[in-house]
């Protein structure tokens, strides 16, 4: 018989001592693949230092994290199978962002808070679902306003007159550069050049050499992965290097990037972040630890979903800690209520799920990340022009 | 014969009494969902049938018109509200009709080619209908998909009318899959697969049954296709129209038997339970795909032509050597032949004694 | 102007590595009548052979071709052996169809399992160098992949055309009853055949990885390509396979610099539906009599 | 009602460098039992093949039955009472014998639905398939039978349905001689019924025996038009054929 | 009378269930030729297949030369001599009819001796000459079965076993034909010939055997049989005229 229908407080008002199960689904295989385990790691390294801090109210926490290839059907199958065949706690979100839709209707269905550190499109705010809160400081599409920010701060000499916008077709990329380009336009930066192009394009040369063609002063990469690459890789291949290039997702990565487009050519680029190392946001310094003790490597190493994933976690344990309860119904109405303190820094939502906070513009200097704007956060002078690529 | 047909209606209603009841066992969620999923593939394993199987047109572009489906209810449903839940279902038959007519067109000119050419051409259809769902942004959302209202049925029996509705339209698939294989439509089929060319020569409707096949075929997949799409809640071009749910159809019908009643069935409901089940179980772990793939290999390796046919097959050949052991001859009542030279035989003629009726 | 005949260059220069990748899926889906839907994953494993030497060994991507290409030669003949060899002859082309898919998704799971997901990449120190020649770029790795492609085109064709061995493999393909009858050990002949075509794949995937990231995924992507290239060209002409693969690319590489990448997939697929539709064997498949 | 059930006017075919048929011309008239030979290669099947429209002629006209069919498809053809076989026999493999003779039974859209062996489809099938030796085969896939039962398989389809002009190549070939009597039986039968025949055949025997007149084509074009006697005797055709 | 080159004992087979010869005893001298003849689907085509090893006789045994060849593989038996030239099209057809010659002489290893031969067996059938470089699949029927003819010739064979060669042969190359095939005999090599235009068959054989239902059931020699007029009614339709061909095949069966 089913136990799940309608009573989310049935499972997680269990006794203290038995473990707090959280289930999640995450693309472990296919395109969102590296992020994918960046938040898996993320989880799971948060639920380590709980358990080393000997668990939440008691409760040690256990993950259940499966795997969805991506597939939407596969999704509401696994967030399915967790809440009523494993009769998991508690649910956190997948990051195959197209995937968050489908999986959050499933858990509001059953009465389940559905804390999602990826997919913050603005048709999952759409929704106006209850439970669903995005840990991110603003909504996936407006990632990128800093950079306008940034730009427009710019004395008028120094900023570019003439930009380029390469947008891979997807609800987390392609607005993103397109919120840029309207603050950009406004201010009289005049588009020399503008494309969308779908995601399976394996090749990005074609856009990039028309691009490089009208000579703009800055590029802007509405990208996520694999395209942020590629544009770095055509754009060294026809010797065109601009001015200011941001991409909103992809450089922002300080594993995968450097490895994937070479080293020299990182120098310069500007990418959008929420969680930067050094950040002195809440509990910042303890995850930096944490995580270069668990997987190794340096405070560069760490790739922000796991900060964002590891956030995710954090705010069970603030709620945990404000209400000495820890079920769904009360994260749900807690969060909806104030602020919460995480390593993003302080986040709160709208009535449907949307963050109301602003992301923090990271540039490659050196062969590393660093903050660069807004200046309560930056801690290096931005570097701009960019230099050329290395080759 | 018609004890072995007794058989096969009473092998038919045992089966969809057993799943028509399945629900109120009370089964969990988790469980009706499988099941929600399995029989969307059995109803769309068992369209493409018609016509990958038995007329031999191995459609790869099937996930298009699944597409059509998804978006046609999606964007209706834009437009209109849903109040009891119900109104996609009610729609799903002019889902179906109207798929079927776009199909048309599109079936005149593809199946002017074959085989491997026609798979190509299908698969090229799909992908067009992919870019151009993404492109089309006015009408479908583009990239940044469509969504359907949340279906209001309550939380305890969420599953069940999608339940139903699958289990009706699969009746409706193996329907007119049998209904096709005891009439001409069937045998017309069949002559196309084997020889299309000859088949028009011979005054068979090849044209008449191909579209017919291609029609009911996309027309039913359409309708899995808005079912899904109302149950997912929410439609993304590469999900809605998805090479992949082509091949899963395809492979579990040549893994149950293709041109078979029960093959596309019983091949949706090994794989996707297969596929749902190592993909939840071992999907963190990487082995999923190896789990998977065995599977299937495995029971290729054992049942080549796929399940049904190869146990039909071993039926067959039990039933053939009675056959074969009838007599075959030239001659009715022969008398003995006297050879000339006798010395010269080598073996003592004597013809085999029979009567025009002995043959079977 | 420049933009166009840029796209147009690099069109003509990605076509050698599609040309590269089709040519062993010409080979195999042509003349063997095996569509070949693992030979994307195969590309792939070669690509991951070359980084894993690379890596490890510091071995040139290039250099490293003769082996990648033995090792995939032998996991070519396994696979013929083991998976393909027992299908029944009559339906053996459309069974193949969904072996090879299932073999695909085997060596995914095992390319995962070894590798992970992530995506790799092989930097070599060349791997962005690019010529300029008139003020046009002709990227470095992408020349080579169309010189290697031309040769390993040139080899096959010699090979299937010109050799007893090239004989045997076509007509225990055509009539195996036939070939068995005047000496040929068909599933001998098919295993190195089906291995020489997985071989193929270990030299693209050297090129493949040198010039775009990769997962144990990304075969998908691949194959729906090649499967279109060696439809267009007509089925087992080698000589096909580059033009189809040109026809492509560069029709691809011409909508996306002059209209825009959007509608540049759309573009090739309708390419290629006008061209199956009026010459349903492809541009250079031969029609056979058939059995009039 | 004078003319010609089949007219085939100045016909031409090439395939590369092959010429096929060259301005080849040949007429049936109604209720012959015409013959065309001709040595290998000379044509015959591909004449066939132009009439029956599998294959488009370079240049020429065809009429059947008043009508100018020079571009009609095999399915329209066969609408208009034009049945044929091939030369290399092309039974439906995965049908059964019996299905085999009821696929060619020819049947409207409306009968579609219908059963798929009905009653009265397997009554016809089963006085051909005994009187050609095929009835202990009945049951199994048309795939599975001997090369000269798949040729009397074929003959036998034919026979189901109601064509005006019936043209066969070959049918002997292969064909046991006492079954090539029986065939020539039906031909007879059927021919004393109405039906105009158009045969290809080397066996010289069963064309002297049956046909009248007898065409000749050489390398794609007719040599000589007459009876079956003349034949024999005429130069030209013992040069090209039938050796001296 | 010399040992005969080819023995089948008791052979059983089929395809898949059910015995399609159910028994047949057969001996072939060397350097004759022996011709095969039985109504349609008597299993005439099956015992060449036992004997080339297309097919595992059930039961019984196939000797060779006096040796059991039935464990041996269908190249063994060739590299013996043993050819078979089937009965349906066995040409490659998408390759040339020049590369179908030369598959003729694939066991060899010597490729100059093939080419040699080669050359030798398209002086005998000039169409594989004339369109040497056209595919095989767009000949003719009868051209088709001249090139398998003259493929057959490129080994050099101590038995070899012809399915039907004169299908679709015009006269003119059917008498051809069997002048060859005796020319063979004459050479020394031992010929099993399968014939349904059994007039031509016999007279161009040294014995004749007559197959019904898997089972031999008469041999002689072939003019006897020719000769023979219950043979004649039961196998060989036998009548010139009209009304005579119009009694007799109301006859059988009937
Ligand atoms: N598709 C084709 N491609 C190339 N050549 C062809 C094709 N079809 C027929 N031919 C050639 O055309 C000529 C006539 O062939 P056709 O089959 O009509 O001969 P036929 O008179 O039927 O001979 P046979 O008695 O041997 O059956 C032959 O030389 C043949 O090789
Ligand atoms: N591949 C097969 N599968 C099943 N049955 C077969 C197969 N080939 C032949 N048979 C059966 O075996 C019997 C004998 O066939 P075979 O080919 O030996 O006959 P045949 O004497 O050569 O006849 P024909 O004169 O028509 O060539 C036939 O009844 C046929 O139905
Ligand atoms: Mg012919
Ligand atoms: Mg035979």
């Amino acid at each position: 018989a089913s136990k799940g229908g309608g009573s989310a407080t049935g499972p997680s008002g269990g006794a203290p001592g038995k473990a707090l199960v959280i289930g999640a689904s995450v693309s472990l295989t296919g395109d969102f693949s590296d992020s994918g385990k960046a938040v898996q790691r993320g989880y799971q390294l948060w639920a380590d230092t709980m358990n080393a801090k000997g668990g939440i109210l008691g409760r040690k926490v256990q993950l259940k994290i499966v795997n969805d290839a991506s597939s939407p059907s596969q999704v509401v199958t696994n967030y399915q199978n967790l809440i009523n065949k494993d009769h998991v706690d508690l649910t956190f979100g997948p990051f195959s962002t197209l995937l968050t839709i489908p999986a959050s209707q499933v858990a509001k269905r059953y009465g389940y808070a559905f804390l999602a550190p990826a997919g913050g499109g603005p048709k999952v705010f759409a929704q106006k679902l209850n439970n669903f809160f995005f840990v991110q400081p603003a909504p996936t599409t407006q990632s990128g306003d800093v950079f306008a920010a940034y730009i427009l701060s710019l004395p008028a000499d120094q900023r570019p007159k003439t930009a380029a916008y390469a947008e891979l077709d997807d609800p987390f990329a392609a607005p993103i550069a397109e919120n840029i380009r309207q603050k950009f336009e406004a201010a009289g930066i005049k588009t020399v050049y503008k494309q969308v192009y779908p995601s399976e394009t394996a090749d990005l040369s074609p856009v990039m050499g028309a691009i490089a063609a009208k000579h703009p002063d800055v590029i802007v990469g509405g990208t996520q992965n694999q395209d942020a690459y590629g544009q770095i890789k055509s754009l060294v291949q026809l010797k065109f290097s601009p001015k200011f290039m941001f991409q909103s997702n992809g450089a922002n990565s300080p594993l995968e990037y450097p490895d994937k487009v070479g080293r020299a050519n990182t120098e310069g680029v500007i990418s959008a972040a929420d969680w930067f190392p050094g950040s002195t946001a809440a509990g910042s310094a303890d995850f930096t630890a944490v995580y270069i003790k668990k997987y190794g490597g340096t405070a560069q190493s760490v790739d922000d979903s796991s900060a964002e994933a590891y956030a995710t976690g954090q705010l069970i344990e603030a709620v945990a800690a404000k209400t000495h309860k820890i079920d769904n119904a009360t994260i749900i109405s807690s969060l909806h209520s104030g602020s919460w303190p995480t390593l993003l820094g302080n986040l709160s939502w709208s009535s449907d799920g949307a963050p109301n906070g602003e992301f923090n513009l990271v540039q490659w200097q050196k062969g590393k990340l660093v903050p660069i704007y807004p200046a309560s956060v930056s801690q290096a002078t931005p570097e701009a022009p960019k230099p050329n690529w290395g080759g | 014969m018609r004890s072995v047909r007794g058989i096969g209606q009473a092998r038919a209603a045992v089966f969809f009494a057993v799943l028509a009841m399945l629900p109120a066992f009370n089964l969990a969620h988790w469980v009706l969902n499988m099941l929600v999923f399995t029989l969307m593939y059995a109803v769309m394993a068992s369209a493409w049938n018609l016509l990958g199987g038995f007329a031999g047109y191995p459609s790869l572009g099937h996930a298009a018109f699944f597409g059509v489906g998804a978006y046609a209810v999606t964007l209706w449903f834009q437009h209109h509200g849903i109040h009891s839940g119900y109104e996609p279902f009610f729609l799903l038959p002019v889902i179906g009709i109207g798929a079927a007519i776009v199909g048309l067109p599109i079936a005149a000119i593809a199946m002017r080619t074959r085989s491997d050419v026609f798979a190509i051409v299908t698969i090229t259809l799909l992908f067009v209908a992919q870019t151009l769902a993404f492109n089309l942004r006015s009408i479908t959302g583009g990239a940044q998909g469509a969504s359907i209202a949340i279906p209001p049925f309550s939380a305890a029996t969420f599953e069940r009318p999608f339940y139903d509705v699958l289990l009706v339209l699969l009746a409706v698939a193996m329907g007119l899959t049998w209904a096709s294989m005891r009439s001409k439509v069937g045998l017309s089929l069949a002559a196309v697969r084997a020889d299309e060319d000859k088949a028009a020569g011979i005054g068979v409707r090849v044209q008449a049954v191909k579209l017919l096949a291609f029609c009911v075929s996309v027309g039913l997949t359409a309708m899995v296709g808005a079912v899904w799409a109302y149950y997912v809640g929410f439609i993304y071009p590469q999900f809605a129209i998805d090479p992949l749910i082509t091949i899963a159809i395809v492979l579990m019908t040549f893994l149950g038997g293709r041109a078979t009643l029960w093959g596309p069935v019983i091949g949706a409901f090994i794989l996707e339970l297969a596929q749902q089940y190592f993909a939840y179980s071992l999907g963190g772990s990487q082995y999923y795909l190896i789990a998977y793939a065995l599977v299937f290999l495995v029971v290729m390796l054992l049942m080549p032509r796929g399940i049904v046919p190869s146990i039909q097959e071993r039926l067959r050949h039990r039933r053939r050597r009675r056959v074969v052991d009838a007599p075959t001859s030239t001659g009715g009542a022969a008398q003995p032949v006297r050879a000339e030279a006798a010395s010269m035989t080598r073996r003592p003629f004597t013809p085999v004694p029979y009567a025009e009726g002995d043959r079977a | 102007m420049h933009a166009l005949i840029q796209g147009i260059i690099l069109g003509i220069l990605t076509a050698g590595v599609y040309a590269l990748m089709a040519s062993g899926q010409t080979l195999i889906f042509g003349i063997m009548k095996v569509v070949n839907l693992a030979q994307g994953a195969m590309v792939i494993l070669g690509a991951y052979l070359a980084f894993q030497l690379f890596t490890s060994f510091g071995i040139d991507p290039f250099l490293a071709i003769p082996i990648t290409t033995v090792a995939l030669f032998v996991v070519g003949v396994l696979v013929q052996l083991l998976f393909l060899r027992p299908l029944r002859s009559d339906d053996r082309s459309e069974l193949s169809l969904l072996v090879t898919f299932a073999v695909a998704l085997l060596l995914e799971g095992i390319m995962s399992v070894i590798w992970s997901t992530s995506d790799r990449s092989i930097n070599t120190h060349y791997a962005n160098s690019s010529w300029t020649v008139f003020g046009y770029q002709i990227t470095l790795v992408r020349l080579w992949a169309f010189l290697l492609s031309l040769f390993a085109l040139g080899l096959l064709y010699l090979l299937l055309n010109r050799t007893r061995f090239g004989r045997a493999i076509r007509a225990s393909v055509q009539n195996p009853e036939s070939a068995t009858l005047l000496g040929v050990q068909s599933e001998r002949v098919s295993a190195i055949g089906f291995g020489l075509g997985a071989a193929t794949a270990a030299a693209a995937g050297s090129v493949y990885g040198l010039l775009y990231p990769f997962n144990s995924g990304s075969h998908y992507d691949l194959i729906s390509r090649l499967l279109s290239i060696v439809i267009l060209g007509g089925l087992g002409s080698v000589g096909g396979a580059v033009i189809g693969a040109l026809v492509i690319s560069v029709s691809s590489a011409i909508v996306a610099s002059a209209i825009s990448p959007i509608w540049s997939e759309m573009t090739f697929f309708i390419v290629l539906l006008l061209v199956l539709l009026v010459r349903p064997r492809g541009l250079f498949g031969t029609a056979a009599r058939g059995a009039i | 009602m004078t003319t010609a059930l089949l007219e085939v006017a100045n016909v031409s075919r090439r395939f590369g460098s092959v010429r096929a048929l060259q301005d080849a011309s040949l007429t049936v008239e109604r209720n012959s039992i015409t013959a065309l030979i001709g040595p290998n290669g000379s044509g015959k099947t591909t004449m066939f093949n132009v009439i029956t429209g599998y294959l488009p002629a370079d240049s020429g006209t065809i009429r059947f039955d008043g009508h100018d069919v020079t571009r009609a498809k095999p399915a329209i053809l066969y609408r208009r009472g034009l049945s044929r076989t091939f030369q290399q026999a092309r039974v439906f493999g995965h049908l059964t014998v019996q299905e085999n003779l009821v696929v060619a039974g020819g049947f409207s859209v409306a009968q579609l639905f219908g059963r798929r062996v009905g009653r009265q489809d397997r009554e016809r099938a089963a006085a051909l398939l005994v009187e050609f030796r095929l009835s202990h085969v009945a049951d199994l896939y048309a795939s599975e039978l001997s090369y000269g039962q798949r040729k009397l398989l074929e003959f036998a389809a034919v026979l189901m349905s109601q064509p005006k002009l019936v043209m066969l190549d070959e049918p002997t070939a292969g064909v046991n001689p006492v079954m090539i009597e029986t065939m020539e039986q039906h031909i007879r039968q059927l021919h004393a019924s109405g039906i105009t025949f158009l045969i290809v055949e080397h066996d010289m025997n069963f064309v002297m025996r049956l046909c009248d007149p007898v065409v000749v084509l050489d390398q794609g074009h007719e040599i000589f038009t007459g009876a079956p006697d003349a034949v024999q005797s005429n130069p030209a055709v013992l040069d090209a054929y039938l050796g001296a | 009378m010399s040992e005969p080159i080819l023995v089948l004992r008791s052979v059983v087979a089929g395809y898949g269930a059910g015995d399609i010869l159910k028994g047949v005893d057969l001996e072939v001298q060397p350097a004759t030729v022996t011709c095969l003849i039985g109504p349609n689907g008597a299993g005439k085509s099956t015992v060449l297949k036992c004997v080339s090893g297309l097919l595992r006789p059930r039961q019984g045994s196939v000797t060779y030369r006096g040796d059991v060849i039935d464990p041996l593989s269908t190249r063994k038996r060739l590299s013996r001599g043993i050819v078979h030239v089937p009965q349906d099209r066995s040409l490659f057809p998408a390759m040339t009819v020049w590369d179908n010659l030369l598959m003729g002489g694939y066991a060899m290893k010597d490729q100059k001796e093939v080419r040699r031969r080669v050359e030798q067996a398209a002086d005998t059938f000039p169409i594989c000459r004339q369109r040497a470089h056209d595919h095989a699949g767009s000949l003719s029927g009868g051209e088709q079965k001249q090139v398998e003819l003259a493929r057959t010739l490129v080994l050099d064979p101590g038995l070899v076993l012809l399915d039907e060669p004169s299908i679709g042969l015009d006269p003119k190359s059917r008498t051809q034909v069997f002048a060859s095939i005796r020319g063979l005999a004459e050479q020394g090599i031992t010929v099993l010939l399968v014939e349904q235009n059994a007039r031509s068959g016999l007279a161009a054989s040294d014995i004749g055997a007559v197959l019904e239902t898997g089972i031999v059931r008469l041999v002689d020699s072939g003019a006897s049989l020719l000769t023979n007029p219950e043979v004649a009614r039961l196998y060989l339709g036998g009548h010139a005229t009209p009304a005579a061909a119009t009694a007799a095949t109301s006859a059988p069966g009937r």
